[in-house]
């Protein structure tokens, strides 16, 4: 029974992380941190997905010639280093996209970009 | 000597891979002419390639083919049918459209140093929508949705030489579409939790063993939530119109006509799949999520539009509510329902893209972002171009003998025979107000007199030869229907029935 | 850059083991942990600290931005031309069974071949990246 | 059970990182906050089993994606200015999607189970036909490099795209600067 409520809150804790990186995304105006965010909800996800794959007293997915051995899912695995790749390219180009804004507008802060575009607008 | 027969039956893999190969070696070449030519290369040869299997298909029925040659569920399997290869056709025909195009408007939009590198993002762009389109596994879509999203974020950005407003625009598609899909790979997780399984068709049929799972439902919600910001509905296009203001115009046309019909193609495709086991469920999804949705898009798109004084933000306005039109056609949930929203998701794709060709082809001769005013007297400077985007104004409005007017009467056939009332009143009177937009448009360039005859200058055929086979495209294919209508016929079925 | 003599000297020591290392995880991958990714990060590691110690011409003149550009290149060429080897022995796109005599053998080559090439994109990437980010001054506007 | 401890203690520490992430008005410590939450998920990626992401998340997450906060710091604000006028947006739409993913939970199969669905369908393939089809032991490799070998080369090709990206971004800009002086 133990077991069985600990399986669902690791769930729980996974999902409060994604949440806490999600709102750090909507409700922070700072683009930095908006990426940081990113990366706290994306690794989150990844958590997530390894958790998925564990096999209660499994050892990792490499085959160690003994029989018998319980070996953990490796497709969890695989798909989580392409996520992290991808995630590492998406915080990458929105630096390099943060560092023209700052470039740009001389701020990095959402509503005084979104205010400095008003003003462009009604040019 | 090589023989190339042995690659006619790796079509369904070259079409994705070689555009995704070549981009590599456009960047290499540092002169833009000759990665243009590879671009064009590229995008002629998925036409070929995605043509061929499209009578491939229509011949001989779906096409299965196994990456690495791993039989699913176990390797990555691309699926050939009807509906995704009457996509293909679709992306990789305005792909050579845009390329065509691009040539000349990027030479005015872009640094000469970067340009070959343009052309390399341009050619991943379209290889990575074209691997969205056919892939069969959940997991890979992600991929190709990234690497379609991270370059068209790239090309978004370029537009920063002209306005800086580009780059907030590209930050916030790259954002929006980066929370997109990592709600997209939470919702695969949740099913892969559930079924072990990553291939759709096996995750369709594991899915139909389970009734009522919450994980399920919350799966499928979240997949859907992350495809619809790719697909720009409603409450989540807010990254649309300034991204399609502010790309240079070459991008938005390659925006507009291949990257949101793609991602709402994966949705109608998801959406019937994986959904329709769900009963209830999916009825909830469609008539109170989706429905409101795109009947706000078109009222609050088409509204917008109106008021809209910059030309780009106004055909962004109004792509955002001919989505609704395309999304409404998949919440009838019936088979004429999806076939009205493919035809107008190949005509919608059509009409989109001339009219941004057009508007790019104004903003090279005035040289900054264009609002109606500039178009006043341009039958008098660019007479071609004038007439051609007359006519696709038309079209968008839905006058007899174009491919608008196609569009229309299938849709309102769908909607009849579901015999939805209020939703058939919300399309004929969200029709009529487009006249509002569309009226502006026509009456600045036919009925005033131009501002400045300095900009007295001749049009380039380069610029306005895509431009006028499209409004060509407009008319005959409103007159001809019948290859439109009947591949999307074929391809709702195959969507709908899941046969072949 | 830095002209502490401690930090020079240390590094000029460090950065072979280190690429050395990135090379072990890159060809000893599919015995062990690692693969192309570890390894092009940890070979690209390698070089961008050259690059912090010694400076980012210096790093440049090790490998210059063209060069950093075509290692790139060749890495998804190398990955997706042995796709294209695959269909000429008539076989499905990236199957390595063809590319010897037993499948079994054929399969490991193929693995070696593209975890090359993901190992050369990922290196040829970050230290662009690396550079492209520390070189970055702005625009005088 | 020491095992438990220590894991309980490392996803403890993410949380306050996630919190204090929230919180903190500079910049720059929420960057190298970020860093440790990568390290620190690669740490229990280990104690899940999960070697090859644990080495990459180190190497990728916490090291590379790190150095480029940092050389991007160099020229960005250190401070950000709070102001919270979306904090009850935010806090709706998280809550509103936390709910659904703990709803969705209680289908999930427990943590370790060795009976749930995806040990039971495709992964158990993986692990018995690796070492015949290919022969190699790493199982992630084989998966990765040859089973889905297609999805490593889009993810090589989204790499490739990020680092043209960037290029493009920034590299022109550079350039142009150089040919002024």
């Amino acid at each position: 029974m133990i077991h069985g409520i600990l399986g669902i809150w690791n769930y729980w804790i996974v999902i409060i992380l994604m949440m806490t990186g999600l709102f750090i995304v909507i409700s922070r105006h700072n683009l930095v941190k908006k990426m940081v965010g990113l990366t706290i909800f994306q690794t989150s996800v990844f958590l997530f997905y390894i958790s998925l794959g564990k096999v209660q007293g499994g050892t990792a997915p490499i085959l160690t010639g003994y029989k018998n051995t319980l070996y953990s899912n490796p497709l969890p695995h695989v798909l989580i280093l392409t996520a992290i790749v991808v995630g590492v390219a998406t915080t990458a180009l929105g630096l390099a996209l943060i560092l023209r804004i700052k470039n740009e507008y001389g701020t990095i802060e959402e509503n005084e970009i979104a205010s400095l575009n008003t003003e462009e607008n009604s040019k | 000597m090589i023989d190339f027969s042995v690659f006619q039956n790796s079509l369904p893999a070259l079409q994705v891979v070689v555009p995704l190969l070549l981009a590599p070696v456009a960047v290499l070449v540092t002169i833009p002419f000759l990665s243009w030519l590879i671009a064009l290369f590229g995008s002629i040869f998925c036409l070929y390639s995605s043509v061929s299997l499209f009578l491939l298909v229509s011949e001989f029925g779906k096409i299965n083919y196994y990456m690495g040659g791993w039989l699913p569920p176990y390797g990555i399997e691309y699926i050939i049918d009807d509906a995704s290869a009457f996509m293909i056709v679709l992306i990789s025909l305005m792909g050579v459209f845009a390329t065509t195009y691009a040539y000349q408007s990027l030479k005015n939009e872009i640094n000469k140093k970067s340009q070959s590198k343009v052309y390399g993002m341009w050619l991943l762009a379209l290889g990575g929508l074209l691997g969205l389109v056919t892939t069969g596994d959940a997991f890979n879509l992600f991929v190709f949705l990234e690497i379609s999203s991270l370059s068209s974020v790239t090309l978004v950005a370029l537009g920063s030489k002209n306005d800086k407003r580009a780059l907030t625009a590209a930050f916030n598609y790259l954002l929006i579409g980066a929370v997109g899909a990592t709600f997209y790979v939470i919702g695969v997780g949740l099913l892969y939790s559930i079924t072990g399984t990553l291939n759709i068709a096996d995750l369709t049929l594991k899915l139909s063993e389970l009734t009522n799972n919450n994980s399920m439902k919350a799966g499928i919600s979240f997949i859907i939530i992350g495809l619809m910001v790719k697909a720009a509905i409603f409450p989540l296009h807010i990254w649309l119109p300034a991204a399609y203001t502010f790309a240079p115009s070459a991008v938005a046309v390659l925006l507009t006509a291949t990257a949101t019909k793609a991602a709402l193609y994966v949705l109608s495709r998801i959406l019937f799949t994986l959904l329709f086991n769900a009963d209830e469920f999916t009825v909830i999804i469609l008539q109170w999520i989706l429905l409101p949705a795109s009947i706000v898009a078109i009222v609050f798109g088409t509204i917008r539009a109106i008021f809209e004084k910059d030309i780009k933000k106004l055909l962004a306005f109004s792509s955002l509510s001919q989505i609704g039109y395309i999304t409404i056609g998949l919440t009838l949930g019936t088979a004429s329902g999806i076939m009205a929203s493919f035809i107008h998701i190949a005509n919608h794709s059509m009409m989109k893209a001339a009219l941004f060709m057009g508007v790019g082809a104004i903003s090279i001769k005035f040289n900054q972002s264009i609002k109606l005013d500039n178009l006043k007297g341009l039958y008098q400077i660019m007479p071609i171009t004038s007439i051609s985007l007359t006519i696709v104004i038309l079209s968008l409005l839905g006058i007899p003998l174009t491919i608008g007017f196609v569009s229309k009467v299938y849709l309102l056939k769908a909607v009849f025979n579901h015999g939805n009332w209020p939703i058939l009143f919300i399309i004929v009177v969200t029709s009529f107000l487009a006249l509002g937009y569309a009226w502006k448009m026509i009456e600045n360039i036919w009925m005033k007199q131009p501002d400045n005859m300095n900009l007295l200058v001749k049009e380039d055929p380069k610029i306005y030869f895509p431009l006028f086979v499209l409004a060509i495209f407009n008319i005959l294919f409103g007159i001809f229907a019948y290859p439109i209508v009947n591949s999307a016929f074929k391809a709702s079925n195959a969507i709908f029935w899941k046969v072949i | 850059m830095n002209d502490d003599p401690i930090l020079r000297v240390c590094t000029k020591i460090i950065v072979g083991p280190i690429v050395l290392f990135g090379l072990y995880v890159q060809f000893h991958g599919d015995y062990g942990p690692g693969g192309g990714f570890q390894a092009g990060v940890i070979v690209a590691a390698g070089f961008i600290l050259h690059s912090l110690i010694f400076g980012l011409k210096e790093g440049r003149k090790l490998v210059s931005e063209r060069i950093n550009l075509i290692i790139m290149v060749l890495g998804v060429l190398l990955y997706g031309g042995v796709g294209l080897i695959s269909l000429y022995y008539n076989s499905e796109y990236l199957d390595y069974s063809i590319l010897a005599h037993d499948t079994k053998h054929g399969q490991h080559i193929g693995i070696l071949l593209i975890e090359f090439g993901v190992g050369l994109t990922v290196a040829g990437v970050m230290l662009i990246l690396f550079h492209l980010f520390s070189s970055w001054k702005g625009d005088s506007k | 059970m020491t095992e438990f401890f220590i894991n309980g203690f490392l996803v403890f520490l993410l949380v306050v990182i996630a919190l204090i992430a929230i919180q903190s008005i500079k910049v720059f410590s929420t960057v190298m906050l970020a860093g440790a939450y990568s390290l620190i998920s690669a740490i229990i990626f280990v104690s899940l089993d999960a070697v090859d992401v644990a080495f990459t998340e180190a190497a990728v997450g916490a090291g590379l994606s790190t150095v480029l906060y940092i050389a991007a710091m160099k020229h960005l604000p250190k401070r950000e200015k709070v102001v919270n006028d979306n904090t009850l947006f935010a806090l709706v739409v998280c809550l509103v999607v936390g709910c659904l993913l703990i709803w969705a939970s209680f289908d999930l199969p427990q943590i370790g189970d060795p009976m749930a669905p995806i040990h039971q369908h495709v992964g158990p393939y993986y692990i018995t036909n690796t070492k015949n089809d290919m022969g190699i032991p790493n199982l992630v490799t084989g998966v990765l490099a040859s089973y889905r070998g297609y999805d490593t080369l889009g993810e090589t090709v989204v790499i490739f795209t990020a680092g043209l990206g960037v290029l493009l971004l920034l590299g022109d800009g550079r350039n142009n600067r150089d040919e002024n002086e």
